[in-house]
């Protein structure tokens, strides 16, 4: 079979499958859910994608539903986009930036112990950033003392995706101040359960904690934890960081582009919509299948080799911008009715069923993961060749 | 209302500077945010005891005589601290039944504190038959002043009558009280005469909300500099970005138009001279906008702190994205005045 | 039109490369702006002997047998160098007639060279009565393509048969030429499917002002910042300041998306498939107003010089301009798919 | 009379005056008129101007027309953009930059020869900006060496305002390149006829010629013509530069705000225009009228010495942006007509005619006297208070 052959094999029988497992009712049990029911919903999603083998393509061949190409990758992304599947947000960072780091850089101890413990349901957050760093990264300050066969880690990390509910945290610390700020750098994976670690949930301004602080105070790490070698925890952060390869922007604009009807209705119909409104819904149209075709492009780039310096830049930042215009136009659409704070389903991409909701969350695309200012310095620099600002 | 003469007139500035200093000590801004009473209660009686109640009613109906010039800054300040009343509502009530020479409920008003939810019905509705889904205030009201969208009717009723229905509707600006009304049947309240108290309603409510939305986009941009003055990204405070004071810099012309443009129409309002309607209406619009255009960017420019429910960028993001369509959106306002502005133009 | 194999499919970039050395050396692009011929005449006879003409006419009709892909290179290069030649009139006419099956008066084309000005008329127009105030390339057509705005009609006629009049109009784009055109009377001439031709003439018309944009909004770009590169202010290069850079970035995104949306168009018209017409409309729109908006920020960031006829940004600035709204403004465009994207989006 | 009497009876008065002596078809006899026929058109109406005494409002009181307080200058020019008067471009620096600088700091020879000689028609242009400075004036590098009764001046100028019909010019030349930049400029009066002296029309991207650049080789200026002190220079310029006391804006916005109707016709008539378009006039005009209010607000503070700091900026650039918006929506309202390159009036404000003229035209108002680049630097440092940028 060709590769395209495979792949639209591949979303036939995924089409099929997802024809029996999706609950075709999980809107309406979601719609207006507590965390709890929203945790279990997840839980119980990501236990059947198991199961069903789409869960891990990207990992390696030896694991039920792995050996997959990124085509496929892609396939299975979409058509479960498409089918308007929930977002597998609890499992992400255990799935792609945990695994495919031990798969890269872990020990084969790492390997055995958190892989299969991934797929039975071990949740995985990212100790990255800090308060005080912000987009410069690598200028973080949590510190790591090794004493005998473990480290002694203080400090504080920010931003941890759903960090309230992991087990296992990917964590890096400064084990060197004396050199240039990337060197210095060590990887660690550390348990949540470990003492000195305490997680507070960040209220955003959706009202919902979707991220978390991590304080740690003295936390002891076996020094088995440790991965790639003290010092060098930069070079492992961007196996991680790299790591989902595009894959969520995929999911994000196929959501996105299958929300499109939500503009129209929030006018209450085609037939309501004014001149100036009906333009700007031609807009936003011809903006998604810009950007479905500019990330195709990149992904069959990707595939060959081929990727140019400062695409992903310019995808992240017309990403960002589009889910904003989109969610702004959706509220505006929409009027007085979008500022009433009702329900909203979570992990529903861009059909929560509230305007402002979505439209407030926006934020997170325009600013987490390098924000559009820093997505437009990377543009300016290394696709247009224009100077670095004079630094003091 | 006719032109004052200076020696019954009350400097604006002196109103702008007790009614910053009082607000600032009684208003916390956070209150509701945070799960407590937004203390508009407590609030409303001390602006009562300060007599801004009092302040536009005519001298004959025990009030201080003073035009609309004295209410602005009142506005503007409410704005810039995120104030919890709908003060409008009671002073737009007021403008019309002293331009309308309504003295009998004027003097109840003033002498019961009434407090007036003042609303132009979507159009199609009647004051004795309206839907409407979202009011500011109307929580604490007393009275509601219903006006037909075309002006063919308007009339005070008392919010307890029977057959009107107040329920309360939770929106994302948690910083000020809203609610469903519902109106079935005949009232038996004062009729006033709609066309006056159409355009007196809604130029006064333009140009609260417009001065409204100045204070607090002027109080939301002024906060965000000095968030990028402390916050150093590689080396340096990021307020020292080219790219960020360059959007800062035309955020502040947008304010700024906005302002000169509400101040011209304010007084315009206040001595009904010409054209006074549509210059409230275009006030309101360059306002909210430059309101809605400055909430949007200080959550960016904030970066990460800015998507927390902490820190108080959202607070005026969100009161943005209410004032902008509160009883009608910037484009059903200009579509109300574009054919006057086009024939205007074509003299 | 239907998709070739690898066999026979030329090389896309292999036609770029090609365009783009030859346009290189045969283009002057200020000679018109300097009062001088623009060249327009020579130009279109080498492109004859390269077979550009040939490109997407059948084989059957002694032509090539590629599909738009292989022009899409050759419009965007075109773009880029500020090209005298309206190509797309002549290439349009072929993809209507091809597609229409009309193989006699494809191979006169061919054999006798013909130079076509295909034109969507105003609404309410017949290609029997017609009046069109701005037609491009009009002035070396030896034929029209006239095609009701309704696709009620269209007609392939001699540009001297009688009751047909052209006359040269001096437009703010001297660097193409356009005419001013009057058809009066019935035409003896080839009458071709109105509905079938005004899908596709307007698609590939779209097509080939999007990719003409691209090109030369990406020319102009890059001219921009190389200047900027030079040029310094308060001792630096002024295309460090980040203010600038983060608009060049944003031009940047707008220009390849709109690339994005062209080469998907581009494919999905070579193809037929889905949605091709609203796409080649989207992509249009994307297009031109990505170059209207890097020609005007072009002059803004030359600054001084940039308000010069000596400096080329000027060039480009008034070549979007007349892009923007050659045969329909944005705004027509998006009026005439609204309803079928809306529908699309509700499914 | 109270002041604001007065400026009641001159508005009436000039008016009346307006109704004898302002040609009503002046425009048509403009209307793609030559240079000659325009240079004519402006001296005849200039001539006219200085006889009635309104050219002159700011002048001191013992010339004719002089001695007018600032509101009543304010009066004039808006009255006679309100009647749609030819604008005074061939003698507005001599009326205003080379009068009020001979006033303030010239000799009285200066003054005795040059006043009397604007009177009858002399025209004056600047000679400030150098290629290679831009927004950074100080840079200028034009030289003048002192050698006995005479400086030798060599270097370039550009942007000389109709510098190509100059007899004489304001010129800024740098005598001391040891200490800082705004140190060591001498600030000199040239007669344009002088040897060395060579003028070359810029042609503008209107095809028009409305600026010059001056190549100075080896110019001989007679000492008695410095103004002020060698090497003292800036601070005269400074005087020269703020000469017009903002009067230029104040014209500017009352011909924009009287072409409103044209935004209007160009659509042809208010029944054709479209929802959105409506909304667009709705906008514009909103901003005219905020513009017109900021303006008195600031001539008002002006008068009473309470200027804030940065309120110039505010202003040029607010300006700047709706003379671009106001005829980029012309242009648009007008459509494919608007690309045809019409015959136009010069001198005539924003009823030229030609929206594409208009609309490239105002370029002017966005790069020039401070671009709006740099009007954003003033307003975001020395308003919002946020720091220099680091320079190397």
């Amino acid at each position: 079979m060709s590769d395209q052959d495979q792949t639209h094999a591949l979303r036939a029988e995924l089409r099929q499958w997802l024809a029996r497992n999706l609950p075709a009712d999980w809107r309406d049990h979601q719609h207006g859910d507590n965390l709890p029911g929203f945790l279990a919903a997840q839980k119980a999603w990501f236990a059947r994608l198991v199961e069903g083998g789409y869960a891990t393509p990207h990992w390696p061949k030896d694991y039920a539903g792995g050996g997959r190409s990124l085509p496929e990758q892609i396939a299975i992304f979409e058509e479960l986009a498409r089918a308007g599947a929930p977002r597998m947000s609890l499992f992400f960072v255990s799935l792609y930036h945990a695994a495919m780091t031990l798969v890269e850089c872990g020990t084969e101890a790492q390997r055995a112990r958190h892989l299969p413990a991934i797929l039975k349901g071990e949740i995985w957050c990212q100790g990255f950033s800090e308060p005080g760093a912000g987009s410069d990264l690598a200028s973080l300050r949590t510190r790591a003392v090794r004493k005998g066969d473990r480290y002694i880690v203080s400090g504080q990390k920010i931003w941890s995706t759903l960090g309230q509910f992991a087990d296992q945290c990917l964590l890096l610390v400064r084990t060197d101040s004396s050199g240039p700020k990337q060197g210095g750098i060590t990887f660690l994976l550390m348990d949540m359960k470990s003492k000195g670690v305490e997680v507070r949930p960040i209220k955003q301004i959706t009202g919902d904690e979707e991220f978390a602080e991590i304080f740690l105070d003295e936390v002891e790490i076996p020094v088995e934890n440790l991965v790639g070698q003290e010092n060098k925890g930069w070079k492992v952060a961007q196996v991680t960081l790299s790591s989902e390869r595009g894959l969520t922007l995929v999911e994000l604009t196929e959501r996105l582009a299958l929300s499109l009807w939500r503009l129209v209705a929030a006018a209450g119909g085609q037939e309501r919509l004014d001149t100036q409104s009906a333009r700007a819904v031609v807009d936003i149209a011809a903006r998604i299948e810009a950007l479905r075709a500019m990330l195709a492009t990149l992904m069959s780039n990707r595939m060959s080799g081929q990727e140019r310096v400062g695409d992903a830049s310019i995808l992240k930042l017309a990403y960002a911008r589009l889910s904003r215009d989109f969610t702004a136009l959706g509220l505006r659409l929409e009027g007085l009715a979008a500022l009433r704070d009702t329900d909203y389903i979570l992990g529903a991409g861009y059909e929560t069923g509230n305007w402002m909701f979505d439209f407030l969350n926006s934020y997170q695309y325009n600013i987490a993961g390098g924000s559009n200012e820093i997505q437009r310095n990377i543009i300016a620099e290394r696709v247009l060749g224009m100077p670095r600002e004079a630094l003091v | 209302m006719t032109v004052l003469d200076s020696e019954t007139r009350i400097d604006p500035e002196e109103i702008r500077e007790t009614a910053q200093r009082f607000l600032a000590n009684k208003v916390e801004r956070r209150a509701a945010w945070e799960g407590k009473d937004a203390g508009c209660a407590a609030l409303e009686a001390e602006m009562a005891e300060l007599g801004w109640y009092l302040l536009i009613v005519p001298e004959a109906q025990g009030g201080l005589g003073q035009s609309f010039e004295a209410l602005a800054p009142i506005y503007e300040e409410m704005g810039r601290a995120l104030a919890p009343s709908w003060l409008a509502g009671t002073m737009a009530a007021i403008d019309v039944l002293a331009t309308g020479g309504h003295a009998e409920a004027l003097s109840d008003l003033v002498g019961q504190g009434w407090r007036i939810a003042t609303i132009v019905l979507p159009a199609g509705q009647t004051p004795d038959h309206a839907q409407v889904r979202i009011v500011g205030g109307a929580d604490r009201a007393t009275h509601l002043l219903l006006i037909a969208a075309d002006g063919s009717a308007a009339r005070l009723i008392p919010a307890d009558a029977v057959g009107v229905s107040l329920v309360p509707v939770e929106t994302w600006d948690r910083g000020r009280a809203y609610a469903a009304l519902s109106v079935e049947g005949e009232q038996g309240s004062l009729a006033v005469d709609g066309s006056l108290a159409l355009a007196v309603a809604q130029a006064h409510g333009d140009l609260a909300l417009a001065w409204d939305s100045i204070g607090a986009a002027s109080q939301c941009l002024s906060e965000t500099i000095d968030y990028m003055l402390g916050r150093q990204q590689f080396g340096r405070p990021i307020a020292s970005f080219q790219a960020l004071k360059h959007r800062a810099a035309d955020h502040k012309v947008a304010l700024e138009l906005a302002r000169a443009l509400a101040r011209h129409a304010s007084s315009a309002f206040a001595r009904r001279s010409e054209g006074w309607a549509v210059l409230a209406a275009q006030s309101r619009i360059l306002a909210v906008e430059a309101f809605r255009a400055i909430g949007e960017d200080a959550v960016q420019m904030h970066g990460g702190v800015g998507f927390t429910w902490e820190y108080n960028c959202h607070l005026f993001l969100k009161r943005a994205l209410v004032n902008e369509v509160m009883d009608g959106t910037p484009d059903q306002i200009r579509d109300r005045i574009a054919a006057q502005v086009a024939a205007q133009a074509m003299g």
